[in-house]
């Protein structure tokens, strides 16, 4: 811990902070009908998706398959763009067009993965290739669910980066136990950071729940990979809930989305007492973990806590209200922005 | 008999199949424990256990090709897939190891594929599409597309009880949303047959999926101001009945052809074509197209509902071309 | 200057390309140390070294997403796939990333996809098919189809300078049958200009890649009989030259179409389509589509002989035509 | 050795030389112009194709991506089937549509993959699941070429064997160096049967060349497969030629062919003087290998070899001549067959 200044530990609690606070905003607004599809709210895997990013540098690519607000906010995405993103607002990165857990933005470092566990993985082999040839010195980081390894996108993309030896680091996210989890990788039961090192690459285990022990894990492999060394593949344990028992939740908490969204099918939509994955006290959350380390090692004075929690309230707010008032996107042109200068997209009705 | 929806008649066609044939069984990303992103085969597992109900890993072309060497060997594999976009990830082992069986060979593969199409819930570019044409101009595979609680569950029982790969395409926005009460007894539509859905006189409109309701609610606005639809459900896409689409087209002489899918390439150019060519005389009009148009599926709401064809914009095409 | 054949104009536009901009780059199977399954590449290794054309594992997935990688970090690749079937199997990475990219995003991928396309050289059911609809229907992927040396060096050229992915179809069968000689100058062909290859009076045929020899074939042999053909070479698929189309129809005012791809979803069909809605008062006949039936592409040469339509064929169908 | 009769290890040499014999008109024809598309030989290949045939029951399943006219001859196939399908005649199995290297019938436990590297190894995995799920003692094996590896096709099908446990058995071809082969699978230099043991299951290594050391090893992994031990791998070097080679061989042997398929490309026809792969003495040639072993085992006389030769040689000669008689196919038709009861086939031209 030594080696982190108080600045950056309060500048990690401040994201972490940042991004629970939105997305209790978030969380809201879909109650109340404003979000235009599901509730993007990643709550265990704030660690793992702030200690993942924090060290890229401005040249550095990320793309994440793992809900990753955190990594968004920390790569200088506001919380009006992601607020107007999900609300699927005009004046968001998209203009609508998208509702993708994370934004393409090559001037901020960002590439949008397609809702594919691991389609991005050989993208990001792609990035970091590009580095490569052009000796350029950006690495590509690409976050994938575990479930991913069973796709044959991972292995085509991982091994293009082994054979090419690339800059190029691939975290995946393990969350706590999936009752069909055998179902997927095989052998059960084992490793993923064990089985890839099929692949003659450094691969490592991290606490995904420890903001600093990933952050740290992250920064060397990226090191390694920007000094020419290759790729390498960090398995991180987080608190994360899956995505189907995130959905239960959605559901339980909020049975209008059962009217709103049938086809998603709430057989029970009057359970109603559950609570969001953040109001769960149950929940091993990385970032009350994050506060009470840095309280415990006098890290962190109420007065300060009390100051980066009044920027955080106050950044909410304004941009809440922004994005509130933000118009949807216009519908006169449906068609413009499929190709370069809009050539030759035929109109939808017969003139 | 109390009404089902449509989720539940797909639900009941392969409940009853597996019932009736222990060759049947399900393959498909947590539609065992889970009991399938949308449900549709909940309660699946606790009956039929883990042999025939395989969770599958993310792997949708490998797990397909699991499903042709299972329908070799004896068994009539149902292959889900979570979303139907994911079938992209399918797409050589349907195209070219499926559908080319049988010709290369005379192996035929009884083998559905299934799940959950199109728009209209805000779900964004890969979780919407519509894959219809890829597989319609894929020879050696059937494609259905069942708009009702009971093609649903008839359309299900032929495909599962046929000898080729069928490519069963549900509308997501229907899962939940229409019921109807359907006969007790046991019943298959047979693939192939179209059907119409109303008599007119001035204009045939052909559609299938989930356009039919708002080719129906079109039409009904039209009666009022003297402009008389037929409205033709295809059902199935291979095979397509040509007879019924041309027994409309040579009495009514008019055509419009209505789909969710995009333009350029889409289902509609195709009929169109056939009615050119074999009907040409009997036409008193353009056929007219209403379509997306060729872009993505957006995500927001507003540009979403501009994108999906609406009542609106069939009561233009037909008002256009009632007055040509 | 000599003549070069269209496989030589292929090769000649990407090294002429590759010495301009450092930028465009190459990928694919067996494409460096082999010079290539057809030897287009030969000699690019020993040119350009390993970090401008490279040697991919059997992957087509992941290293067309490599190149999408690549293209949006400033490079421009060229992607080789070593039968254009293979295509198949990078379908979800071209339809899903590289295709949405730009309209979800504004971000585009500018990306060369070739390979040999086609049969006629009994390569059976996995070597010489036609994929051209399942891009032309997604939108977002431009779509050529040279027909002619000349054609094969701009539209590369073209394709390379384009901002958009491009899928660039370029005809086994016609590598080293057809030989021409080009300007010395740098020239493009822009994507979306069709061209009028033969101007008549009383039949259009509309046609694309290697199906023009048979058009022009058979419109000479069908002049000795007084039957006047007009030949449209499509040259690109996506954009589409609706004018040059509308243009000879409204003055020739019968059409027929003709490609080697199968039927039912094919181009011809949205050809069709697309002239009865914008030139249905112009239509003297109906619109005749000739393509291989809707079967894969047999390996004997006698079945494939019969499955690639002929001039015969078209002769056939000109004749019903003009005597209607 | 001592496990093996006489009687078996004549049946071997008679499938490795009927397979030469075999070759050697397919090639002959093939410089007559006789054949419809390339020339399907397996110089090289042949002990591993044997050896791991072989042991096959009558219910297991054969798909292979690996040049198989031993293996198919193995299962019953006769070279008039053989001749005829890839002379493409209307009596051939395919009635002339198919020209794989392999034959689909399920009669003769054969499944034809579709010249795509391990599409059939996921395939084999429902093959293998059949089995396990209707309780029926089938195994089935795969064969594939070494690039099959970096295919995603070939980890989604191996891990899905891999999580069922199924009776599967993989065996990877390896042939001498490619020049390219760095380029392939990573990390280069591995062998792929260790970089496999990723996936939980046994995997080994085995002389290609050794026709009785493949059919041992490949045995006992079709028994412990049999009694439900699940899949395994079996790596097996060769001395087999690329396709590559194989490619610029025929060129070179047969100038013809650069004029009847000018679009392979051969740029010096006139080179004639090369040798096919079986003509070349260099050759670490597996069939002469056996006879040695058989002569100098003392397991083969002169006059059972010549008697052997002689079955050989009339069965070749006989089948030939039939092949020769043997028409083209039929074009009236060219629809039929793409669906059951060839239901819905549209005609090719407007009527
Ligand atoms: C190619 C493809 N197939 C299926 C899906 C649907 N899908 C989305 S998330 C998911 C499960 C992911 O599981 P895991 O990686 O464990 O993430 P978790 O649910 O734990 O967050 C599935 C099957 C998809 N997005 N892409
Ligand atoms: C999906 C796919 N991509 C590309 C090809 C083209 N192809 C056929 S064989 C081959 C090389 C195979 O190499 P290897 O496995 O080493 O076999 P060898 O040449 O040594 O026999 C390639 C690229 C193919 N058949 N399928
Ligand atoms: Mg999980
Ligand atoms: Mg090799």
């Amino acid at each position: 811990m030594s080696r982190f200044g108080k600045h950056q530990l309060h500048e990690l609690y401040y994201y972490l902070k940042l991004t629970r606070s939105l997305e209790e905003e978030l969380a809201r607004l879909f109650r109340a009908g404003k979000l235009s599809g599901a509730l993007p709210i990643s709550t265990g895997q704030e660690a793992l998706s702030l200690g993942a990013t924090y060290p890229l540098r401005a040249q550095d690519v990320l793309a994440s398959a793992v809900p990753c607000n955190t990594a968004l906010l920390a790569r200088g995405v506001t919380p009006f763009e992601i607020l107007t993103h999900f609300m699927a607002r005009r004046g968001s990165p998209s203009g609508g067009r998208d509702g993708s857990i994370q934004f393409c933005d090559l001037k901020r470092g960002l590439v949008a993965p397609t809702e594919h566990p691991a389609a991005h993985v050989a993208v990001m082999a792609g990035v970091a290739f590009a580095a490569k040839v052009q000796r350029k010195d950006w690495v590509a980081l690409a976050l994938v669910d575990e479930r991913a390894l069973a796709t044959g996108d991972f292995h085509e993309g991982l091994n293009f980066a082994s054979v090419h030896q690339l800059p190029l680091v691939v975290v995946i996210e393990k969350k706590p136990l999936d009752p069909a989890a055998a179902a997927y990788v095989a052998p059960a039961g084992q490793n993923h950071y064990e089985r890839l090192k099929a692949y003659g690459l450094p691969t490592v285990m991290v606490d995904g729940n420890d903001v600093l022990q990933v952050l740290q894990v992250v920064e060397a492999a990226l090191e390694r990979a920007r000094i020419g060394k290759g790729p390498s593949v960090i398995e991180a344990r987080t608190a994360g809930r899956t995505r189907f028992s995130m959905r239960e939740d959605i559901l339980a908490v909020w049975p209008a989305s059962a009217q709103r969204f049938p086809e998603a099918g709430a057989d029970e939509p009057g359970e109603g007492q559950r609570k969001l994955a953040f109001e769960d006290r149950e929940l091993n959350d990385p970032v009350d973990q994050f506060e009470a380390f840095l309280i415990e090692h006098a890290q962190m004075r109420p007065a300060e806590q009390k100051e980066i929690l009044a920027r955080v309230t106050k950044l909410i707010a304004e941009d809440v209200r922004r994005a509130e008032e933000e118009p949807p996107p216009a519908s006169e042109s449906p068609t413009t922005g499929v190709y370069d200068r809009g050539s030759n997209v035929p109109v939808r009705l017969a003139e | 008999m109390a009404e089902i929806t449509y989720l539940e008649a797909i639900r009941e066609a392969m409940w009853e199949e597996m019932e009736r044939d222990p060759r049947v069984l399900l393959l498909g990303e947590d539609i065992g424990v889970y009991g399938g992103a949308f449900k549709v085969t909940q309660g699946f597992l606790e009956r039929f256990g883990r042999e025939r109900v395989i969770d599958t890993p993310i792997s949708e072309e490998g797990f397909t090709g699991v499903a042709i060497g299972a329908a070799y060997m004896g068994l009539r594999p149902i292959v889900e897939f979570q979303f139907i976009d994911f079938i992209a990830n399918a797409f050589n082992m349907i195209t070219n190891f499926a559908a080319k069986s049988r010709y290369r060979w005379g192996v035929g593969v009884p083998l559905v594929l299934r799940g959950p199409t199109g728009g209209g819930v805000r779900a964004g570019p890969f979780h919407s599409q519509n894959p219809e044409m890829h597989f319609v101009h894929t020879p050696g595979i059937k494609v259905v597309v069942p708009a009702t609680v009971h093609d649903a569950k008839g359309l299900m029982k032929a495909a599962i009880r046929d000898e080729d790969p069928v490519l069963y395409l549900e509308h997501k926005y229907l899962y939940r949303r229409i019921k109807e009460e359907l006969p007790r007894e046991d019943f298959v539509v047979p693939l192939g047959q179209a059907i119409v859905r109303r008599t007119g006189s001035d204009i045939v409109l052909i559609t299938y999926g989930a356009m039919l309701y708002v080719a129906l609610e079109a039409a009904s606005s039209l009666e009022r101001e003297g402009i008389d639809l037929e409205v033709i459900d295809l059902r199935s896409l291979v095979p397509l009945d040509r007879e019924t689409i041309l027994a409309s087209v040579r009495r009514v002489n008019k055509v419009m052809i209505l789909h969710e899918d995009t333009r350029t390439g889409g289902m509609a150019g195709e009929i169109s074509a056939l009615i050119n060519e074999e009907a040409f005389e009997d036409l008193d009009g353009p056929i007219l197209r209403i379509t997306a148009p060729d872009t993505p599926v957006p995500y927001s709401a507003e540009l979403e509902d501009a994108f999906i064809p609406q009542v609106a914009d069939v009561i233009d095409a037909a008002r256009r071309l009632a007055a040509y």
